[in-house]
């Protein structure tokens, strides 16, 4: 939906852009301002920013949003004026009429100072109030609110009615008290606590608690009236009785909030430790360099990346688009290391699992200390195209997307897993090789082939998963060891060869760990959980899911 | 390949011969000692780096007493305890040296400081660090907390900032500083209840840690960035991050996706210098705040010069290992940078490289017009240095947007505030 | 509801099972079996892959446990033991030993110690760590290698015998044990035909002596030795008999030649 | 047949033990500095911690190359016996009653409940054993009653030492957080910093290693031994002959926690330092691949792999640091496939061939039980 919303957003704009002959004159003015605020003196550039405020043109915000990335340019004309410029994605502006120009030769950065671009931050606000994503707006009004600056009282509530749909009325009313917190008369003040208290707003708490302080200081003020101190005393109670059900409330939002964070959370598990599951579950193999293979995802998205800015420019709108390309060069990128090292070395180690444990070891080190000495031992910087940045609203829980993305791919990877093991015959000869190498050799499957693709996949799926932690997470030549133990434990709860059992561990995993460190820190999170799974083992030492096996097993 | 290994054997055989040639008069033994391998060669490389540059430029111009330095470069490779065996092996091996200049981390110099005390050696230690030590074996041209944490601070203050989220990787620094911090706010009138990231207290009330905390390496910051939310929501409200290195990326695409903004809530970051913003996406990084005794952008003769030559040496070295494209200059490298040359100087104030001469000539005070400006060796073995607090520019640079001259060095801060 | 086949009335019970369930991920490997064995006897059981032989032996050595259903294990002095609450380890000390389908040694101990290992001395940690063989404890393996023809092999590592030695070595792993009932699991695979005879004299001089339950395929073998037949199928006793009436018997036919 | 070969050769190993453990202090003490034959005090502690990781590396064969349980987590209890005797080493310099030598992020007034005993010298050694000791009784006892084994039990021990590392790592845990403890400065009353304390630790760490050999020659040659290797081969045999395998994989497992308890409290005030990151995942794998290297099939073999190794780590992070991990990790991935008995089982193998004795040249009959 929200994706909807920024298409629109930026139809919108373009409209606006081309139907710009017409403009009126506030943001023309607007445009003026804004010049002289780059080319201006000191005090002219106070005195425009003041002259700014209730302007409310959408240029200001555009102005804002490029004028803090560095995006504003100057170039000075024959005559020794200056033309200011500004470049929004690909494509460069004029700022006073506002039409896309060629890159104009001699740019030169125009830097906002400090001051001049919290000023804008909150002349945006004006802009964002109108705007067309749901968010911008709430985050807008709740500024307007918090400032409790009795100016704004009037733009709030004209606005209310206008707004689309509860959530956002909900937003507006909410600001509207927590101004009134402060301006409003005394029966205000009792409602906006009640009406506050009733919808468990969090944003209110510092503001109530600051009522309750200022009553409180009444109350203790000897020179006081009795009607006055009646009036705290009534304002202490109820702010007092508001805090208490607000926190109540909080929390049982953020324990909802941290299951949905364990979910995600499971998700990434379950994406990092899939390969792991085909590596370890269905072969046997313990492949230390798994992490590695993660990282090598990682670092082709990285380079993908790479070749993109220097092809189309970080700004163009092709570059957006190297994620798209990035994964499945990530899969296949891992994929053909992980043949070369089943040819290399697994293969003569499938009879001795623990080996294979400690040659992967030695294999981890070697890439780790290779990607160092290719890459440098720095991380390496991988942005998010546009189009994975910001989050969305659920009821009041954020979500980024960069991290929101992983729960339906690991559903994908999943469920397409599934498909490959159920319905192919590829899926039938690893099922056939895993129980049996030497009956399915002899029943005509080229299992040395069937290992090869199946180490490759899982090797491929662990590049998957670093081309996905690359938009939330470091990618450096560590970037798999921090997930190398919590892949191990997901493999081994879920229950070996299982790769639903893999899929419920992670989740269960992630949601846990995430209650835990709601509860006790992230560290006593992890340590909790590393013990839990231990107890865990002790009942079902198996994992989930384990075919009880009746065979003798040596 | 073939003659990558026939390189790499010959350097062994030099190594090795070399020690037997070592007594020769004109040189001087002087020590590196940085992680090249393992998880912190991430950042001490460029520390070695620097410091062989230093070596090449006073060595250049006639070297030390008439000496030229000849740099002992071993390997901390991250392990702590070979830390203490390879200063052991730098102060009474065969290549005795004169000086050692090292370490980063907290728990290494911990770890070689013994050493150093035991055998009466001397080492320059340049990173940024908490404070609560003074070793007469060591002298720390790093920023103490005074030089970065509390003048950032005040800079805040001063912005109309009321409430502070502290937050910050499990260890050492970040706990000593934040400690440090919060009696610091305490004594500036900040209510206890506006500084937040939680606290523990011991039976007795006091308070043992301030702030949220998390392990190395930690990468799911969902649950500590919606507190931040929540906690910002008033307005006026900034985040002190002393999370280290690496956990800075996940925090800060976590601190971006959730919609927070530098004008709504800025960070200002103890730990990210030029160099680790090479490993960052800077443009989620723009308007937060850094502090530090130098930073790159300073625009003075010194610095220009500082970084043209660098940049010029890097070009021509042929020491193996030295990544020679998109190089920065940041504050770690400078404090080692100035180290050499305090040293050089206090060295030829004292004629001699005996290090309780050098050490007494380094206590009365020697200057150094380095490229972040003048710093000066204090009684205290720390440096009078000049703060500056910069603005993150989207291409990884800092604007300055102060500069606080000539603050003094001071190791002990800890219960020196008092709560108003 | 003691339901005592005709075929054991009258006689001393060393083993009993009756009415144990199994099943494995809904599979029920062993549905509803009732099993006599009487003491001194030798008895053969066949049937069929995944007839749930192995599963039985299991369930009696505490390898897995039933779902439901009782193995009691009756003791000389009239003491009945329940079977499907001990370890392996436990069942094992009560005197009941078990060989298994493949052969199961100590590869790189001498065949003197692997038999010195099996003996029925006190087994716990401490017990073991002063443990000194006794003359009594030579003697005594001295007499179980001359039984499995592997004295000129005393002080080879197991892992250098041949299959067929194996397998006797494993033999005698077991009578060093001294125990009640041995159980032992297609003892023939793998061996040639000369030494699958022997295998059946060593079997057949030990009847008596112990009771011993064979699980086999090879028929030949069955018939040489084969006193009893217990032929099970999907987890029940199909047939009792003796191997003329098995062997005869139509619906046992139909099985075999059903699933071959 | 090979045993009076081996008798030899444990003789052999044990008077070249003593003769190090005696001569190299010697050397120290008794010769000038800079003559040829002298030792520095230097190389003494480099020597007597290597001592230590070559009881650690024995440590781990009793229960990897002997009864075939891969530990990971092997470092855990070498730093727990570590951090108990660093505990009363720092203790013992605040005797004098200043709190100014305990971790001074620590910020407390008063010490916690938990370092009070270890003020007494005879509680912390008797810890230095018994913690670890009582951590390896627990987690063995939760893990093979479940039978839980091969790859699982080696994955469940990394996790262990990876919790143990998160919490001692954690600044909420009483044990000095990331630094660790640092700058002792009294043994038993004894400055440290004095040539007799680095004489004495070498001849501890000495008289420790062939202690432990000792040790070891005398549980294989006893009936636990033998059952031990059957264990490694054949569990179900052995349980099936009546043995409790749980309970002697227990009491292996806590023997050897105990030993390596042992190594990492001499390791400690040689090394000058513990801390958290010697209980790293990283580091559990580092001993494995020193008994690796040097043979696990051997008696004496983790000795000189963990020398080796340490040595070799020594030269190359001097002469090239950015190929260390390579060499390691390629040595290590050559010794899995080609060289499965390490050094000792490559020697064997060439003294066997000279010999022209072919049954000795395929003599390790392994098989997996996985």
């Amino acid at each position: 939906m929200q994706k909807l919303h920024q298409v629109t957003l930026t139809i919108l704009f373009l409209f606006s852009m081309l139907s710009f002959s017409s403009a009126d004159t506030a943001d023309k003015e607007a445009r003026t301002l804004l010049s002289r605020l780059i080319l201006g003196e000191k005090d002219n550039q106070e005195s425009a920013l003041d002259a700014l405020d209730g302007n409310g043109s959408k240029i200001i915000e555009t102005f804002y949003k490029v004028g803090r990335v560095g995006d504003v340019y100057k170039c000075a004309n024959d005559d020794g004026s200056f033309t200011v410029y500004y470049k929004d994605g690909e494509f460069y502006y004029n700022l006073l009429d506002g039409n896309q120009v060629t890159e104009p030769d001699n740019l030169e950065k125009a830097r906002l100072g400090r001051s001049a671009k919290k000023k804008l931050s909150k002349l945006a606000d004006f802009v964002y109030i109108y705007s067309p994503i749901d968010q911008e707006r709430i985050d807008a009004v709740h500024k307007f609110g918090g400032s409790q600056k009795p100016e704004f009282i009037e733009l709030i509530r004209r606005n209310i009615d206008k707004q689309p749909n509860e959530n956002l009325k909900q937003a507006f009313q909410e600001s509207l008290e927590i101004s009134l917190l402060k301006n409003g008369t005394h029966e205000e003040k009792l409602n906006a606590i009640s009406y506050l208290s009733d919808m468990g707003s969090s944003l209110s708490v510092d503001f109530i608690k600051a009522v309750k302080l200022d009553s409180e200081a009444v109350l203790n003020d000897e020179a006081a009236e009795e009607e006055v101190k009646a009036e705290a005393s009534a304002l202490t109670k109820a702010s007092d009785e508001a805090l208490k059900s607000i926190e109540s409330a909080e929390q049982k939002k953020e324990l909802v909030q941290s299951v949905f964070f364990g979910v995600n959370r499971g998700s990434v598990l379950l994406l990092v430790s899939f390969g792991l599951a085909i590596t370890f579950g269905l072969m046997g193999v313990i492949n230390m360099a798994h992490g590695e293979f993660i990282a090598i995802g990682g670092y082709t998205t990285y380079v993908i990346q790479g070749w993109f800015a220097s092809a189309y420019g970080v700004d163009s709108a092709a570059y957006e688009w190297y994620f798209v390309v990035a994964v499945p060069a990530a899969f296949m990128v891992s994929a053909f290391f992980g043949v070369i090292m089943e040819r290399g070395v697994i293969q003569f180690l499938y009879t001795r699992p623990l080996e294979s444990l400690l040659a992967t070891w030695g294999i981890s080190m070697v890439l780790q200390q290779l990607i160092r000495l290719y890459f440098g031992a720095a991380n390496v910087a991988v942005a998010s195209p546009t189009w994975l940045e910001g989050n969305v609203n659920v009821g009041g829980y954020t979500m980024a997307y960069n991290r929101l993305i992983v729960v339906p791919v690991a559903i994908i990877v999943l469920l397409v897993t599934a498909l490959l093991m159920k319905k192919t015959n590829w899926g039938l000869h690893i099922r056939a090789t895993m129980q049996n190498r030497l009956m399915a050799s002899s029943l005509g499957i080229r299992s040395s082939r069937v290992n090869m693709m199946t180490f490759a996949f899982g090797s491929g799926l662990a590049g998957l998963a670093g081309a996905f932690l690359s938009q939330f997470d470091n990618v450096g030549p560590m970037m798999g060891q921090t997930y190398i133990v919590d892949s191990f434990m997901v493999v081994v709860v879920g229950g070996v060869g299982n790769l639903i059992g893999a899929a419920l561990s992670s989740l269960g995993i992630g949601v846990i760990g995430q209650l835990l460190e709601f509860f006790y820190g992230s560290v006593m999170g992890k340590v909790g959980i590393l013990f839990g799974i231990i107890l865990f083992l002790q009942v079902k030492p198996g994992g989930l899911f384990t075919s009880k096996s009746r065979s003798l097993e040596d | 390949m073939r003659n990558k290994f026939k390189a790499m054997f010959a350097a062994a055989a030099v190594a090795t011969t070399s020690t037997s040639v070592q007594a020769e008069d004109k040189k001087v033994n002087v020590g590196i000692l940085h992680s090249l391998s393992g998880t912190m060669a991430i950042s001490e490389t460029s520390l070695r780096d620097v410091l062989l540059f230093a070596f090449d430029e006073i060595n250049a111009n006639g070297g030390v007493l008439g000496k030229q330095i000849n740099p002992v470069v071993v390997d901390g490779a991250s392990d702590w305890p070979l830390f203490a065996e390879k200063a052991e092996e730098l102060l009474v091996g065969d290549k005795k040296t004169a000086v050692t200049f090292g370490c980063w981390t907290s728990v290494s110099r911990k770890s070689v400081l013994p050493v150093y005390e035991k055998y009466n050696g001397l080492l320059f230690y340049p990173v940024q660090y908490e404070g609560e030590e003074q070793s007469k074996n060591i002298f720390y041209t790093a920023e103490a907390v005074g030089q970065q944490a509390i003048p950032a601070v005040d800079f805040l203050l001063e912005e109309g900032v009321k409430k502070f989220y502290l937050i910050g990787t499990d260890y050492v620094y970040p706990q000593t500083t934040n400690l440090v911090l919060h009696e610091y706010l305490l004594s500036k009138g900040v209510p206890a209840e506006n500084i937040g990231g939680g606290s523990t207290k011991d039976s007795k009330g006091k308070v043992t840690s301030v702030g949220n905390y998390t392990p190395f390496g930690h990468s799911d910051f969902q649950q500590i960035v919606a507190d931040i939310k929540k906690f910002s929501a008033s307005g006026d409200a900034a985040v002190i991050n002393t999370i280290n290195g690496d956990a800075n990326v996940p925090f800060f695409k976590e601190f971006a996706a959730s919609g927070l903004k530098s004008e709504d809530c800025p960070v200002v970051s103890f730990s990210l210098s030029e160099d680790e913003f090479r490993s960052l996406p800077a443009k989620q990084l723009v308007g937060h705040l850094g502090c530090w005794t130098y930073f790159m952008s300073i625009d003075s003769p010194a610095n220009k010069k500082f970084k043209a030559d660098f940049q010029a040496w890097l070009k021509k070295t042929d020491v193996t290992g030295v990544v020679k494209e998109g190089r920065v200059t940041c504050s770690p490298m400078v404090l080692s940078y100035n180290g050499v040359y305090l040293w050089k100087k206090a060295v030829e104030k004292a004629g001699s490289f005996d290090v309780d001469k050098v050490r007494a000539a380094l206590q009365a005070g020697i200057s150094f017009d380095g490229p972040g400006g003048t710093v000066t060796s204090q009684k205290n073995h720390h440096l009078t240095k000049n703060v500056f607090i910069g603005e993150t520019l989207e291409n990884g640079q800092f604007e300055i947007i102060e500069t606080i001259p000539n603050v003094v060095g001071e190791p002990f801060l800890k219960g020196t505030f008092e709560k108003k | 509801m003691k339901i005592i086949s005709e075929l054991h009335k009258g006689t001393d019970l060393v083993l009993s099972a009756e009415g144990v369930n199994r099943s494995f991920d809904g599979f029920k490997a062993i549905n509803d079996l009732n099993f006599y064995l009487a003491e001194g006897e030798l008895r053969t059981v066949i049937g069929p892959n995944g007839a749930g032989k192995s599963t039985f032996m299991d369930l009696i050595t505490g390898r897995t446990r039933p779902d439901g259903g009782t193995i009691t294990f009756h003791e000389d002095d009239g003491h009945d033991i329940d079977l499907t609450k001990l370890r392996e380890y436990e069942v094992n000390r009560l005197g009941i030993a078990r060989k298994f389908q493949t052969p199961s040694v100590f590869n790189n101990h001498t065949v003197y110690e692997n038999i010195l290992l099996s003996l029925n001395r006190p087994r716990g940690v401490m017990s073991a760590l002063f443990y000194k063989p006794t003359k009594k404890d030579l003697e005594e393996i001295d007499v179980v290698l001359e039984l499995i023809r592997l004295t000129d092999r005393k002080h080879d590592l197991a892992g250098f015998l041949s299959h067929g030695q194996k397998q006797w070595l494993e033999i005698g792993m077991l009578l060093a044990q001294k125990p009640r009932i041995l159980l032992v699991d297609e003892p023939a695979a793998g061996m040639s035909d000369e030494e699958t005879e022997r295998t059946g004299e060593l079997l057949l001089s030990l009847r008596g002596k112990h009771s011993i339950i064979v699980v086999e395929h090879d028929m030949e073998f069955i018939r040489q030795i084969a006193t009893k037949v217990t032929v099970l199928h999907q987890g029940h006793v199909l047939k009792e008999g003796s191997f003329d009436e098995v062997s005869s018997d139509p619906t046992v036919k139909k099985v075999y030649l059903g699933r071959q | 047949m090979t045993n009076k070969l081996e008798k030899s050769a444990d003789i052999g190993v044990f008077i070249a033990l003593i003769a190090f453990t005696i001569v190299f202090p010697c050397l120290n003490a008794f010769t000038a500095e800079g003559s040829a034959m002298h030792v520095s005090g230097f190389q003494l502690s480099v020597w007597g911690k290597y001592m230590c990781y070559a009881v650690l590396a024995l440590s781990l064969n009793m229960l990897w190359g002997y009864t075939g349980l891969l530990c990971l987590g092997q470092c855990l209890f070498f730093a727990l016996g570590g951090y108990a005797f660093g505990m009363y080493l720092i203790l013992s310099i605040g005797e004098s009653g200043d709190m100014a030598s305990l971790p001074t992020f620590l910020n407390w007034d008063d010490l916690p409940a938990i370092w009070g005993p270890f003020f007494s010298p005879v509680f912390a050694v008797g810890a230095v054993l018994l913690v670890p000791g009582i951590v390896a009784f627990i987690f063995g006892f939760l893990a093979f009653r479940s039978r839980i084994k091969g790859v699982y039990f080696s994955i469940l021990t990394q996790a262990l030492t990876y919790a143990g590392f998160l919490l001692f790592n954690s600044n909420e845990t009483p044990f000095g957080g990331t630094n660790g403890f640092t700058n002792f400065k009294v043994l038993f009353g004894a400055d440290v910093n004095t040539a007799a304390i680095d004489q004495g630790l070498f001849i501890a760490s000495g008289v420790l290693l062939i202690g432990v050999y000792a040790l070891l020659t005398w549980l294989l040659a006893t009936k636990f031994g033998k059952v031990q290797r059957a264990i490694r081969d054949s569990e179900n045999r052995v349980r099936f002959s009546g043995f409790s395998t749980t309970h002697y994989k227990v009491f292996i497992f806590v023997l050897s926690a105990m030993v390596a308890g042992a190594a990492g409290a001499l390791y400690v005030p040689q090394a000058g330092i513990i801390n958290p990151g010697e209980m790293l995942p990283a580091r559990g794998l580092d001993i494995v691949v020193w008994v690796a290297v040097g043979g696990r099939s051997s008696k004496f073999g983790p000795v000189i792999g963990a020398i080796l190794v340490s040595l070799l780590k020594s030269y190359t992070t001097q002469v090239f640091p950015e190929y260390w991990l390579i060499i390691l990790g390629g040595i290590f991935v050559f010794v899995v496939i080609f060289m499965p008995d390490g050094v000792v089982g490559l020697i064997k193998k060439v003294i066997a061939l000279m010999k022209g004795d072919p049954e000795e040249i395929d003599e390790n009959i392994e098989e997996e039980t996985a």
